[in-house]
């Protein structure tokens, strides 16, 4: 174990795993002479040779597509996005060429393919460059979506990622990439994907989070049980996609209250379909409604005030949490 | 540009054994769409069905040169392409009645066909989606430096769309065996060429990629086809450069079943000039019995032989049953799909 | 009033607006010469030319933002998708420049433009031609969602989409254009974008369909009032975002029981905020869990007999509703 | 290609006051670069900010010939395509403080300034996003059928993306009077040029659409970005037909503030020597020396008006307030955004 960052964590899987396997490349813009827009490539052309850590034309829709054959023919691509906002303009080859490709042919082709990059909001890069669209991947059959908080589960989880033989997106978070974590060194360690984490167990209310918020909420229920004795089991599913929503219950059915927490947008997000979930398999145990926090209902805005307000950020948790207790 | 070729040139020094294969490709082509069609009017097969009739030459002289480990992708009006490269005809048909032993168990249907078996990598419906795909096939072979090369055709809508020069400029940055071919069928369903690309022959989109070289050439000579695609071919396997053909063709049915053959975009007369004076099949039999490499009674037997395969793929595709109810929840992923039931607790 | 097509709705929604306004013009792939691939926009080039009817190439990403640029400078386009399945292509001209532009501009460019086209699934056209992609459009602030289930809400919604100063995604049901309906011809005849409408009173459970399923939920409703003396009451947002929930949370004060229906995708569906706002504001009144019924978690097959099974079918609304009244 | 226009021509035929207007703009550009990069090193200008430094002949002599009633549009390299536009200063700093006087009131930041008061219609933020919507504008122009034209600036690394081809395409099918200007400093971001395009000169890729003219030029020299903008624009007037220019320059400064003036993909010599000899204002300088349009004491005047300009920007924007929390909800929608309260009970 070595405390690193998120960052070199994704960089050690990304080596590991094209050690074992030579048919795995990495593309995307940046990756390579620049050591990747957020340093995550870095080393890897130096080690691997043009044709496995490849620069892209700024061509997302090109260069998935690529990916996509790549795949058909039996390599295991990882396609980089500079930002998953990018990937609006690659988001046919994801949704219609990727995720359907095996249903389409009847088996006949996997797609062993990993898409990859920053999600969600950095600083002040205002409304184009900050979306966390997770719902929207989450929404697509024959995708696997993937959002790890830690650097541990991000090493973990990438692994089983690119050893995956479906499309997998997985979101990383901008903000994460120089947090830092506990990661095993062992090339062997990996985390499976569709397992949630229990982050912090608790007896009072149940918070579901992904991704950075992961960390207001930690931030919250340390605030709460300091200042309100509220004991707040904080659950992170890790995987969107498939999720695995047997741990949520469990917790619901414990503590019997739940607050859901997410950086995207509010309509028809992550949480929303959590609550469907819980409602429809946990509607008795629940004492209270299900209370979420997301992103603003807006676009994101450059201001740095701004900006933060449009955060989930732990005060909001922390309101959140208090009136599911009934607290406030 | 090539110089202009036509048939009745050497017939590229091929034998008459090949010579007649091809002709045997067109009319396996020609039938089995023909029946295709009556049966999507009895209803056995729905969906959006698109014809191949009157574009023959162009897949039979492209794909007949190529080797069995080389690729082919190419769009929705796929069947002919899949017949050609070696498809089973009864695994086509099976898969436009939405059957079980069709190539894609019936989830695919007409506009995605597949076929991993012969490297028949689809069949694609969304304009433009396959052309990045072909670039990664491209990729992949320069990856693990053999010498197979992939083609793919595009419709000349394509030539407008973004993906086209997403592609076209990866496939010659890299240097790709990548040989892209237009089917300038005149029209982007009832889009005339000239009236969606600002440009007289697409083929000639080239000049914005180095290294990529353009051929605009008839596209109803499939011998024409077939050299050109030869020269490509060893652009690509040799020198690991891209090409741009396109071939001029027509289709000479709708864009698909839904749409009559003429209409708002293209007058009755004009469908007819070009069934009349331009069918690439008759073309080619005219030529081959001009230089007397084929007797007449090999046209009939041609002929019942293909109608037999197409009567035996009908047969076949009635006989296979349509998928079971749990099939729906099958070919997602490639393990089990764990969330089916919760998901879905009423199907 | 006369009893016309879906399709002829629409026709009379485009003639009518072009008529009344010179500045609003329709562009996309066939809309002109061909009349519409599905025939809605049937005479409007002989009418009105083809600067104001506008053939597209096959370019979906480049003539959503030419419509984007045309009113930023004042016209108001009307975007027709051949079908919202080649939209993904254009998402990003969607998403970035047309939803956020006056966010980004702090309002200094307005952004009058309609999205429209058929969404869903027809006839076998398998799965990448068929999505109801709904949910995703409604996750985005800046977005107005409209979805009519009826010619008379097609013509009313189009028009009031069209008048109105924000980006409209206007998703027409693939397989409705030959329902009919009666249809006021009155010039001013509109239907204001973001209210319910109660398709069907009834006292014991409510509904919640737009779009297509609309009609097989009525049919349900039928069945079930016939044989198991159910009263439902079906209600159409018809404006998904943003959605007129009162009328939902009214319903379900009064009936207690609520199931979802719709076309789309399950995870993050429109169903899953609608579970969402029910439970956060009527979590007192429901006396068993809401249950939604969806388009099936899978890709769309080619083959009939699984692509009707895809859909949300009426038989599987009976049985949903016939569970949350414990009568199954 | 045009011939080769040099400085020392008969500089275009403009008068002093022309000339020196054209030097000024330019010395603004830089100051002002120079200043958002201090404000940014202070950290009252956050995200990307992204520095034209170095590229300043390509705006100004770009912009100088337009009318005011034409368009502009931009990427996100775009403080001094604003500036030349006739943006207020202020209105720039403050939007890139993030300040409630700035052009977007805080809300677009630095990639994203709009001035619709003077047809500046942006500042954009996604690769290639911004040409189909010169496309679009150039559209309404010929809708109204009025003279205008429509600049548009894009970044090299534009011409491998897809909306490059679709937008093309269109203006020339169309016969719009759009004017494309490729601002090619060499990189985009660490990509080289010729690592990302497979073309030598990327205004050859007009080639592939009929009525579009290419031109590459020198776009370190203002009087030939000039010359060649004013002939685009007679061309896009008058004639209803679209340009593309590509104009060679190099940006001095990193991509954007976040990446240094030079490390794994160009060296510090090979900054240094453009820096040193292809300065576009040095070299415009010289120019107006050697023909004795400019006195030494007009460039001490330019460069204190200019500081003033800049000191003055400075100011405004750190009087302007931020904004309200209020301010979340706003912009989104024509009127009141109805559900706020209720998808967003906690702030
Ligand atoms: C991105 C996209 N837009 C629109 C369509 C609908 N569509 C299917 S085929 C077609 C015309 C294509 O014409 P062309 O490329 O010339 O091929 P052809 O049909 O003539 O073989 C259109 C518009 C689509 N499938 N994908
Ligand atoms: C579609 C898209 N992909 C990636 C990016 C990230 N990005 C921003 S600028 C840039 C380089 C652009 O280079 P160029 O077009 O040459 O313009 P320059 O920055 O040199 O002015 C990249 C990759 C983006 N903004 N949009
Ligand atoms: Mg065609
Ligand atoms: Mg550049």
């Amino acid at each position: 174990m070595a405390v690193i960052t998120y960052r070199d964590a994704l960089n050690q899987a990304l080596r590991e795993e094209m050690r074992r396997d030579p048919d795995i490349f990495l593309m995307g813009e940046e990756v390579g002479a620049y050591q990747g827009a957020y340093k995550v490539s870095r080393g890897l052309l130096e080690e691997f040779g043009e044709w496995r850590v490849r620069d892209m034309p700024i061509a997302e829709l090109g260069f998935t597509g690529l990916g996509v054959g790549a795949a058909m023919v039996g390599l295991r691509p990882i396609v980089e996005y500079m930002t998953w906002s990018f990937a609006l303009l690659a988001i046919d080859g994801i949704v219609n060429s990727a995720a359907k490709m095996r249903y389409m042919s009847g088996s006949q082709f996997k797609m062993p393919i990993t898409f990859r990059g920053p999600s969600g909001a950095a600083n002040q890069l205002a409304a184009t460059h900050s979306q966390a669209l997770d719902s929207w991947y989450a929404h697509v059959p024959g995708l696997k979506v993937v959002a790890p908080a830690t650097a541990r589960d991000a090493k973990g989880l990438l692994k089983s990622a690119i050893r995956d033989d479906d499309p997998v997106v997985f979101l990383e978070g901008e903000l994460l990439y120089g947090s830092k974590d506990d990661v095993p060194e062992d090339e062997d360690f990996t985390l499976p994907l569709g397992v949630s984490e229990i982050k912090r167990p608790g007896r009072d209310v149940t918070v579901v989070v992904h991704s950075r918020p992961l960390h207001s909420a930690l931030a919250a229920a340390d605030t709460l049980e300091r200042e309100d004795g509220i004991s707040v089991e904080v659950i992170d599913p890790r995987t969107l996609r498939p999720m695995d929503i047997d741990t949520v219950l469990d917790s619901v059915r414990k503590t019997n209250r739940c607050v859901i927490v997410e950086e995207g947008w509010p309509v028809c997000g992550i949480g929303a379909q959590i609550v469907d979930d819980i409602q429809r398999e946990a509607f008795d145990y629940l004492d209270a409604p299900i209370a979420r926090v997301t992103g603003a209902d807006a676009p994101h805005p450059y201001a740095a005030n701004l900006e933060q307000l449009h955060f989930p950020q732990a005060d909001l948790i922390v309101k959140a949490i208090r009136q599911v207790c009934y607290r406030d | 540009m090539a110089t202009k070729i036509t048939q009745s040139d050497e017939l590229l020094g091929l034998d008459r054994g090949a010579l007649i294969e091809m002709l045997r490709w067109m009319v396996l082509g020609r039938r089995f769409e023909e029946r295709a069609g009556e049966m999507y009017q009895v209803g056995e097969i729905g969906g959006f069905c698109h014809l191949y009739i009157g574009q023959e030459a162009v897949a039979v002289g492209a794909l007949t040169p190529l080797r069995g480990d080389d690729y082919v992708i190419t769009a929705y009006r796929d069947h002919v392409h899949g017949l050609v490269r070696g498809m089973d005809p009864g695994a086509i048909m099976a898969e436009l009645f939405g059957r079980v032993d069709g190539s894609s168990k019936g989830k695919g249907g007409s506009m995605h066909l597949f076929d991993a078996a012969t490297n028949f990598m689809g069949g694609h419906a969304i304009v433009g989606g396959h052309l990045p795909i072909a670039v990664g096939i491209g990729y992949a072979i320069r990856y693990r430096d053999t010498d197979q090369v992939c083609v793919c055709f595009l419709g000349d809508s394509v030539a407008n769309i973004g993906a086209f020069n997403e592609a076209l400029n990866m496939a010659a940055l890299f240097r790709l065996p990548v040989i892209f071919i237009i089917e300038n069928n005149q029209y982007g369903m009832g889009t005339a060429v000239h009236r969606a690309a600002a440009i007289e022959n697409l083929a000639d989109r080239a000049c914005a990629y180095s290294g990529m070289q353009g051929w605009t050439i008839d596209g109803m000579e499939v011998l024409e086809v077939r050299r050109t695609v030869e020269m490509a071919v060893e652009r690509a396997r040799t020198h690991k450069l891209p090409s741009l053909i396109e071939a001029k063709t027509y289709r000479f049915v709708g864009h698909s079943m839904s749409d009559p053959n003429y209409g708002h975009y293209r007058t009755k007369e004009e469908v007819h000039q070009f069934k009349a004076h331009d069918d690439p099949i008759k073309g080619y039999i005219e030529t081959l019995r001009a230089h007397g490499m084929i007797k007449e009674s090999e046209l009939s037997d041609i002929e019942a032989e293909v109608k037999k395969i197409v009567d035996d793929s009908v047969e076949f595709a009635k006989r296979s049953p349509v998928p079971q109810a749990d099939d729906l929840y099958d070919d997602i992923y490639s393990g089990e799909y764990p969330d089916a039931k919760r998901r879905d607790p009423w199907r």
